[in-house]
């Protein structure tokens, strides 16, 4: 893996480097280079597998951070490839033509976060959400309870209880005592 | 009255069938549902006994919840003894039982299910979420009350209910039918603009006539 | 009374003159021309009036004052009077329509001219040997210098191709004529007899017979020819064609009785050979002279075959013979030259161009038919009594080459005219206006054509008018063609009833009456469906006229001949009307082929039937006739051919389909029935006289398994018009097999079940043609729906469907009932149950026809669709009101179909009441009718009362998995209905027949490119395939 | 005997017919909730299902052909029982079946099904025309061995009046076809599994592929009159196989318990088998039953059999 | 001995030959009309040698034959009529096969007979 981190040293500025287990690594890359390493992984390294795009909002650092996560069959090595994109008015390179079935994350990713990929295709497609209007739900800023709560019709008398607290409470009243159950955090 | 009139008036009973392009109208039917009333009093006990002791149940597992009907179904709790039986098709169906949570792309196709069952029909709400929203009652995209969209039966409460719990309901809407107190199909048309606006607020996306026949 | 040997003097000296004539303006040197040519023409018309109505004896005309062997000496006798009439209009309308050519180009060539017409004269009158050769060399060398009328590359080397043959030729025979004086001292035809050449003097006649025959243009010395035909100007390639190798086909003809026995079977193999080869390589020709040429020199060869081969009949027959070869290809070579003079487009595929001007696609229609040899033109005579002749002295070799050849001719024919037809014009450059000369010269041919051809059938056959009716019919409606449709269409059915209350009559037999019931009633109903047309509609009633008198023809025909030409009249007019379909250029080719075949199988097998004892109608007198074996098969499978029994069944799909839509119905509910009538009769006559192998057994096995193909190929059609095609295939192999049983039952169930076929398949045609009509469509995935839009057509179809697959109550059930009885009274169990396959096969397709079109998903441009129109719907109707007439009082078919039946055999049914009573059941349909509409009408009623509130939806309102529809095409389930069943079927469902016929096309397509690439286009060549030629046939000749 | 005496004994047998087929159905479930280790449905419950499905108070229909179609199917079935003779020698059970012999009930079995098929055709759903079209397929395939055993019995007995058919079998049980002919039964019994859709050949209402098929868009009193029909026509097929290959019966006990052993065949084949593919189906029949039905020709045509 | 007519047969024989071999064999189109001749020019001299009568004078009836009994002094004459008018008609043929030759010239240029195949099949 240090070899393939050089050689894409090599040929590209890596912002970071993680090895999270011996078959699971991320690497970040800027925005410009994603393509370029991303083909070069696929073609050169045989990573040809995409297993998923996936997107986290850090609303705090208004960014988005992509993580196309591929996997090699020689070796059994799964690589993730990180991205920070700016979070006002995301737009990130579409992937589409390197993994064909990568349009399918993208419009899943475009729905959810409101992530655009020019030139994806069915991209403006409804992905789950059929006629979603509102802000996409993915985003940390979107109120999802005031959102379930201006729309759907709450029936009255509902009471709500941290599971914990409450089951602790009602069911286990002996929980600290019981000798059978264990918990690590405790 | 004169012909004009009539066809006047017809226009005005018909659906507008607004969610659909102009070229798809044709398609569909567009006639209001109307209540249909019970026969006479005995010759209904007589059909509503028939009825409670052969239930078509609408194979549709709608969420989490229909995992409970398989047990249901098979030798361990046997349902057909109680004359309860899957049908695939919801035209043939009597009992649609809906199986949990329903996000609002689900309820779309619930509605629909629902509308294309014959009357009289019956729906049993299976779990927490079609009562309040259960564990997802701040989830953006599933509804916390199903009898704002469709007219329920009978409620089984819990997440999930086990099937011992379904058979409970099942007997309970049993007795229902049999007192005559199922009239989910004649509450659905006489309510159904109140019906119609709920589901059409959280139905962004109507791609569908207002009735499905 | 002028002598003939003026023509050689006044050719002459016009000769001679024209050149200072010339001086003083072409006008009257083109008047002196044509007026010499007019002079010679009329001179042989009158001398051959003088021989033919006076019976003039013949002239012998002694030159220089001597009488023969010391000078030369002509003579003009019927014969020559006859070669020379048709030599002498074809010099003069070539020289009209060389007209303008004249007018442009150098006095030499009209000089040039008149020495070639001058010198054909001489050639077909001298008698003289050396004299002979002269005027071959001044015909050769005119032709030569001609040949450059047109100074083209390739026009001036064929023509120097022809000069290095034409010399070597010329050579040969020049050698031959000294070496005859030399042997019999005399070179005077009168006085040389065969005997004089014993021994040695074999040699010098074999290098005259074969310098002559050189010069006809065997296969493979004919090269040269080939680039003459093609390069050389129309006009003088006419001349070349007939005019040289009429005067030279003349003087091997005066050689004949010189020539031994050897000579005259490798002479006449060697014309079979090359009728046989050139046929072939016409097959991948595209340019349309050489095509002409290749037919030329078959035809040259057919001539030749026709001299040696027919030595022993009687003179009358072999005058027909040779005479009706030999004008059959003079006409209609010269018309087609010329015509590809008219036209200019040397490919084929140009000449779609003749689409623009009817007169010339007309004569172009003519001269092909003419020259494949279709009644009534003289190739047909010719060839039907080759065919005898061939027979009787057993030469089947030579019928087998003749027969085949033949049908390669007729395919590059009939290839052409399809494409001429149906092949898009708007790309190609129009027919500049043509000169009025040109097509006078063209049309006067075809006059003559069909003058010469009337003759033949007034004077030779005498023929009634009954028999020309329907050719008749074809040209007075063409002349009315101005009318519109619908006017036509009354007149027809007029012409049909009127035909109808003529024919009726003379049909003296039950059968016959049937069959006209079916023949000429069916068709009158179907003619309805026709009168929806619009327009002009040219051409179509004519034909359709002539198919439905030719129907009827062939129930009074009363010998073998009469049948034949009213078979061959219903192949031309079905030809025809199948070539009207939009796309029918292949599929009527396919027909015209197989048609053809089978035609070319019933003259075979007429000609080995003895001969009519009776003067009633051919279906009577048959009974007493003891068909040969040979002839029983070769006639069943002619007949099969047209009923589209499995194997050769390639044709019929696509004749239905492509077809107009309403003309399928008469090719499916009527055209098929004449197969079966003529297996009909085969079989009538072998009730009394069993042919020593069983044939029928193997065609009621040929028939179930055509029931059985037919039915599962049209589970696997998209396309509703082929769909019913092969389910036609299937229900007429039910009558097939049904007939071949040859027991009372098994006939009443074939009649029945095809009177019904009639009924239903004619309905259900005209049905589908409604739709077609509406849809503008055939493929049945791209409608459905229509129940909604066409409820009467959809009735139709309904009725239809359920008496095709023979579920009670309807009238389809007794047919079934008949068969399965009639097969297991016969003892042919295994056939039974292979029917009973086949018929619950019919289901698929038949609810797939009515499903795909008209339940299901109604598409959204098919929402306002009208129903059809009423034109369409009055004869479904009318069947349809058969068919339930029929379904309830089924003993109005039964009986008098028994008694018919009974002329031959003992009946095997009896009719108690209503009932019919077999041997092993019994079935009372009128019962059954009542019991179903009681058993109908009660879950009926019981629903109408329990149905509770019953809501009319619309077509998107299903359950579609909680889903909706997204669009009616995604949603109407059509499309490779039996895809599952196709898979189980497996191989068994590839179309091998298909292949297999596809195979032998391929085959004989590079067969024919393989021996065409003997023609190098090398002079040198060509001079070598001669001299090698001459070896060969010295080597087998074995002259010594 | 009047006619209206005729009609009269035929509504009695019909309903005799009618109960025994449905409550048959009953029993069917019953067993094989059985082998699956179930309690099942009462016996009665086809009775209950039937009640239910006419109560509906509302239908929808697609058009007059949806609505012919169950009509057509029950008229197909009522046809069918309508022409075999029940009982021998039993006026009230001969229905009228001196309307036509054995082939008029073969080709009336397809008057039904033709007619459902087109009223499934307009529902326009197109689960319909693919379970129709399977369905066809497999009838022309079981067809092919089952006319092979008619024709065989055809042959043997010289006759297809059914009625004589079973007379020739009186006289002890060696004389049934099952005995003098065992190919031929063979081959039908084999067929009765496809003619019955019971697995391994139930690809026709496949639930779980093409949810129950053909009548998927029935609902309601179409339903019911379709569920009529089952009973109905399932008593009529058993009658026609005892009639041919079992001696027929001669009263209504002897006729109970042969159709019912008969049944019960393609009801054990039916809960030990999985479903066919359709193809496999189609080849299935195509093949050895085929060649057994040959066999039988071959074998009472050529080597004698028992007449 | 060999006698004149037999050599002027074997001399017709081997000049028929070679012309027809110079047909075969040339490509110039001059050569094969050569050819053409020669073969011709054999053919006469064929003719000739079988008329060709041993001791006999030529068939004209002039002071040293006159006409009574010319049967036994002259040579048959027909087969020299013959030669005369073949000799005509060989003329005629060459120097037609000549024009064309001339004619293929000034279209094509070329005198090869392998330039003028475009026909065939």
């Amino acid at each position: 893996m240090e070899q393939l981190v050089k050689r894409i040293n090599g040929m590209i500025h890596l912002k970071a480097y993680n090895r999270q287990r011996d078959d699971l690594f991320f690497i970040t890359v800027e925005k410009s280079q994603l393509e370029l390493v991303l083909s070069h992984l696929k073609n050169n390294e045989g990573f040809t597998h995409l297993a998923f795009l996936q997107a986290v909002d850090f609303l705090e650092d208004s960014k988005f951070q992509l993580t196309y996560m591929l996997y090699n069959y020689d070796i059994r090595v799964n690589l993730g490839v990180k991205v920070l994109i700016g979070r006002d008015k995301a737009e990130m390179t579409s992937i589409h033509k390197l993994w064909a079935h990568a349009w399918q994350y993208q419009r899943e990713l475009h729905e959810l976060f409101g992530i655009n990929f020019p030139g994806s295709p069915r991209v403006e497609e409804s992905f789950v959400l059929e006629g979603w209007e509102e802000m996409p739900p993915m985003r940390r800023d979107f109120d999802t309870k005031e959102y379930s709560e201006r729309t759907f019709y709450q029936r009255p008398g509902r009471s709500t209880n941290d599971p914990k607290e409450y089951m602790k409470e009602k069911m286990y009243k002996n929980y600290a005592a019981s000798p059978r159950i264990r918990r690590d955090d405790e | 009255m004169n012909r004009k009139h009539i066809d006047e008036i017809e226009k005005q009973m018909k659906l507008a069938n607004e969610g659909l392009p102009e070229e798809e109208r044709k398609f569909f039917a567009d006639v209001i549902p109307t209540r249909v009333d019970p026969f006479n009093k005995y010759w209904e006990q007589f059909l509503n006994w028939a009825r409670s002791r052969s239930l078509w149940m609408l194979a549709f597992g709608t969420g989490c919840g229909a995992t409970e009907l398989r047990p249901l179904m098979t030798s361990r709790f046997d349902m057909a003894r109680f004359g309860i039986f899957p049908r695939p098709t919801p035209r043939q169906a009597s009992v649609f039982v809906v199986g949990g949570y329903a996000s609002i792309k689900t309820i779309k196709r619930i509605i629909r299910s629902y509308e294309q069952m014959q009357g009289p029909k019956y729906v049993i709400a299976l779990g927490s979420c079609t009562i309040n929203g259960g564990m997802y009652y701040d989830s953006y995209n599933t509804i916390n009350r199903l009898d704002y969209y469709i007219p329920v039966d009978v409620y089984i409460a819990g997440c999930m209910p086990r099937p011992e719990a379904l058979i409970a309901g099942f007997n309970r809407l049993k007795e229902k039918i049999v007192a005559g107190e199922c009239e989910g199909m004649n509450e659905y048309t006489d309510k159904f603009d109140w019906f119609k606006k709920n589901q059409k607020e959280i139905i962004k996306d109507w791609n569908m006539p207002d009735y499905n026949w | 009374m002028v002598s003939p040997i003026y023509i050689l003097i006044l050719s002459l000296a016009a000769g001679f003159l024209l050149s200072i004539i010339d001086r003083g303006g072409r006008k009257i040197s083109l008047a002196v021309f044509y007026g010499v040519l007019a002079f010679n023409t009329a001179l042989i018309i009158d001398w051959t009036y003088r021989f033919v109505f006076l019976h003039a004896p013949t002239l012998v005309i002694n030159t220089a004052g001597f009488s023969a062997p010391v000078s030369i000496n002509l003579e003009l006798g019927m014969i020559q009077a006859f070669v020379l009439v048709f030599t002498n209009l074809t010099g003069l309308l070539a020289a009209v329509f060389l007209f303008r050519k004249f007018m442009e180009s150098k006095v030499s060539s009209l000089i040039l001219y008149l020495l070639l017409v001058m010198s054909v004269n001489g050639l077909v009158m001298t008698r003289d040997l050396f004299n002979m050769f002269v005027f071959l060399e001044i015909l050769s060398i005119s032709t030569y210098a001609l040949t450059t009328i047109t100074r083209t590359k390739t026009s001036l080397s064929a023509g120097f191709k022809y000069m290095m043959a034409g010399s070597v030729a010329s050579i040969f025979f020049l050698m031959g004529v000294v070496f005859v004086y030399h042997f019999t001292g005399n070179l005077n035809l009168d006085f040389i007899h065969a005997d004089q050449f014993a021994g040695t003097g074999l040699v010098a006649l074999f290098m005259l017979t074969m310098a002559v025959f050189i010069e006809l243009k065997p296969f493979p010395a004919n090269g040269w020819a080939l680039d003459v035909y093609q390069s050389v100007d129309s006009g003088i390639v006419s001349v070349i064609a007939v005019i040289n190798s009429a005067a030279i086909g003349f003087v091997f003809y005066r050689l004949i009785p010189l020539m031994p026995q050897s000579f005259l079977t490798v002479f006449g193999a060697a014309g079979v050979i090359t009728f046989f080869f050139s046929n072939m390589m016409g097959l991948k020709q595209k340019n349309a002279k050489r095509l002409l040429g290749y037919s030329s020199i078959g035809h040259m060869g057919l001539l030749m075959a026709s001299i040696v081969f027919t030595i022993g009949a009687p003179s009358t027959v072999r005058y027909l013979i040779i005479g009706g070869f030999f004008v059959n290809h003079l006409v209609a070579k010269a018309g087609l030259f010329w015509l590809s003079g008219i036209v200019r487009q040397e490919n084929i595929r140009g000449w779609a161009v003749l689409k623009n001007n009817r007169l010339l696609l007309v004569l172009f229609g003519v001269f092909i038919f003419a020259l494949s040899g279709f009644p009534p033109f003289a190739g047909f005579w010719a060839k039907w009594e080759f065919v005898k002749v061939l027979i009787e002295s057993r030469m089947f070799f030579v019928l087998g080459a003749v027969l085949t050849g033949s049908l390669f001719e007729l395919i590059f024919l009939f290839r052409w005219l399809t494409i001429t037809v149906k092949e898009d014009e708007t790309q190609l450059e129009k027919i500049t206006t043509p000169d009025s000369g040109s097509v006078f010269a063209t049309s006067v041919f075809a006059l003559l054509a069909t003058v010469v051809a009337a003759g033949v059938m007034k004077y030779f056959y005498n023929f009634g008018w009954v028999q020309t009716l329907p050719a008749a019919a074809a040209l007075i409606v063409y002349l009315l063609d101005f009318l519109p449709s619908k006017l036509k269409g009354f007149v027809s059915l007029g012409a049909v009833a009127a035909y109808g209350y003529y024919i009726y009559p003379l049909l003296e037999s039950n059968l016959q009456l049937f069959f006209g019931v079916i023949f000429i009633v069916g068709s009158a109903i179907n003619i309805i469906s026709t009168l929806n047309r619009k327009n002009q509609n040219r051409g179509f009633y004519g034909f359709l006229l002539m198919m439905i008198f030719s129907f009827g023809n062939l129930l009074i025909a009363s010998t073998y001949l009469e049948f034949f030409l009213s078979w061959e009249f219903m192949t031309i007019s079905s030809f025809l009307l199948i070539l009207r379909g939009q796309k029918a250029q292949r599929a009527s080719l396919l027909y015209m082929i197989f048609s053809t075949a089978g035609a070319y199988l019933l003259m075979t097998g007429f000609s080995f039937a003895p001969a009519l004892t009776s003067t009633s109608a051919l279906m009577l007198s048959i009974e007493f006739v003891k068909l040969p074996l040979i002839s029983v098969i070769v006639l069943a499978i002619g007949f099969m051919i047209k009923a589209g029994s499995v194997g050769v069944h390639i044709w019929l799909p696509e004749a239905h389909a492509e077809a107009e839509a309403d003309v399928s119905s008469f090719i499916s509910a009527i055209l098929l029935k004449a197969g079966v009538l003529g297996l009909l009769m085969v079989a009538i006559s072998c009730i009394a006289h069993a042919p020593s192998f069983p044939v029928f057994y193997w065609i009621g096995w040929i028939g179930v398994i055509t029931a059985l193909v037919g039915a599962f190929m049209a589970s696997f059609q998209e396309d509703a018009k082929r769909l019913l095609a092969y389910s036609s295939m299937s229900q007429v192999g039910y009558v097939v097999a049904a007939l071949a049983m040859i027991t009372h039952l098994g006939w009443v169930s074939a009649l029945y079940l095809a009177f019904n076929h009639m009924m239903f398949k004619s309905a259900l045609f005209i049905a589908i043609a409604g739709v077609y009509y509406r849809t503008h469509t055939r493929k049945m995935y791209e409608m459905g729906g229509l129940i909604s839009r066409m409820p009467w057509s959809y009735m139709t179809v309904l009725i239809s469907i359920i008496a095709v697959s023979g579920v009670p109550p309807l009238s389809g059930f007794g047919a079934k009932w008949l068969i399965y009885t009639a097969f297991i009274t016969k003892g042919w169990y295994l056939q039974a149950g292979v029917l009973f396959f086949a018929s619950a096969v019919s289901f698929l397709y038949l609810y797939r026809l009515i499903h795909a079109i008209f339940l299901g998903q109604l598409k959204s441009e098919h929402q306002e669709i009208k129903e059809a129109p009423a034109w369409f719907i009055i004869p479904q109707y009318i069947f349809l009101a058969g068919i339930m007439v029929l379904s309830m009082f089924p003993n109005l078919m039964i009986r008098p179909l028994n008694s018919i039946a009974m002329h031959y055999f003992n009946s095997s049914i009896s009719i108690e009441g209503l009932t019919v009573v077999s041997d092993l059941g019994y079935w009372n349909g009128n019962f059954v009718m009542h019991i179903t509409m009681a058993i109908f009408a009660v879950p009926f009623v019981v629903l109408l009362l329990l149905r509770g509130k019953t809501q009319r939806v619309k077509q998107f309102n299903i359950v579609y998995a909680a889903e909706r529809p997204e669009s009616p095409e995604t949603t109407h389930v059509a499309y490779n209905m039996y895809a599952h069943y196709r898979k189980a079927l497996g191989g068994w469902a590839s179309p091998r027949i298909e292949n297999f016929w596809n195979g032998v096309a391929e085959w004989s397509h590079t067969l024919g490119d393989f021996f065409r690439r003997v023609y190098t286009g090398n002079g040198q060549t060509y001079i070598l395939h001669i001299i090698m030629y001459i070896v060969a046939i010295y080597v087998v000749m074995g002259v010594k | 005997m009047s006619i209206w005496t005729k009609v009269l004994y035929a509504v009695v047998s019909v309903s005799v017919a009618t109960v025994y087929g449905l409550t048959l159905g009953g029993i069917v479930r019953k067993l094989y909730a059985r082998v699956h280790g179930r309690f099942g449905p009462p016996v009665w419950q086809p009775f209950l299902d039937i009640i239910q499905t006419y109560s509906r108070r509302v239908a929808v229909s697609h058009g007059n052909m949806f609505f012919l179609g169950p009509v057509l199917r029950l008229a197909g079935g009522l046809g069918t029982y309508l022409f075999i003779p029940v009982i021998f020698g039993s006026a009230l059970f001969s229905n009228f079946s001196m309307a036509g012999d054995l082939l008029l009930v073969m080709y009336f079995v397809f008057f039904g099904q033709l007619g459902m098929a087109l009223g499934a055709g307009q529902g326009g759903h197109p689960y319909s025309p693919l379970g129709i079209a399977r369905g066809l397929a497999q009838m022309s395939a079981f067809e092919v061995p089952f006319s092979l055993a008619v024709i065989a019995v055809a042959i043997q007995y010289n006759s297809l009046n059914i009625t004589s058919i079973v007379a020739a079998q009186q006289g002890g049980f060696m004389h049934w076809t099952l005995f003098t002919n065992p190919l031929a039964v063979i081959a039908a019994m084999i067929s009765i599994l496809g003619m019955n859709m019971h697995a391994p050949f139930s690809i026709v209402m496949a639930p779980q592929e093409i949810p129950i098929g053909p009548p998927i868009e029935m609902n309601g009193s179409f339903l019911s009159i379709l569920q009529t029909n089952r009973g109905l026509f399932a008593a009529a097929k058993l009658v026609l196989f005892m009639n041919l290959f079992f001696g027929g019966a001669t009263n209504i006990i002897e006729m109970i318990v042969k159709t019912f052993f008969i049944y019960m065949f393609s009801v054990f084949v039916g809960a030990a088998y999985p479903r066919f593919r359709p193809e496999q189906s189609f080849r299935f029949f195509l093949k050895w039953p085929a060649f057994i039905g040959v066999l039988s020709i071959i074998y009472i045509t050529y080597l004698g059999g028992a007449s | 001995m060999i006698s004149i007519s037999m050599l002027s047969l074997i001399l017709g024989i081997a000049l028929l030959i070679t012309g027809i071999f110079a047909m075969l064999t040339r490509k110039n189109l001059i050569r094969i009309v050569i050819g053409f001749s020669i073969a011709d020019t054999g053919t006469h001299i064929i003719i000739v040698s079988l008329g060709y009568l041993r001791g006999r004078t030529a068939p004209i009836i002039d002071r040293a034959v006159n006409a009574a009994d010319a049967v036994q002094k002259v040579v048959d004459p027909i087969p020299s009529a013959l030669v005369l008018t073949a000799i005509v008609i060989g003329l005629a043929v060459t120097a037609v096969m000549l024009s064309f030759v001339v004619e293929m010239y000034r279209k094509n240029r070329s005198l090869s007979i392998d330039d003028y195949q475009e026909l065939k099949w």
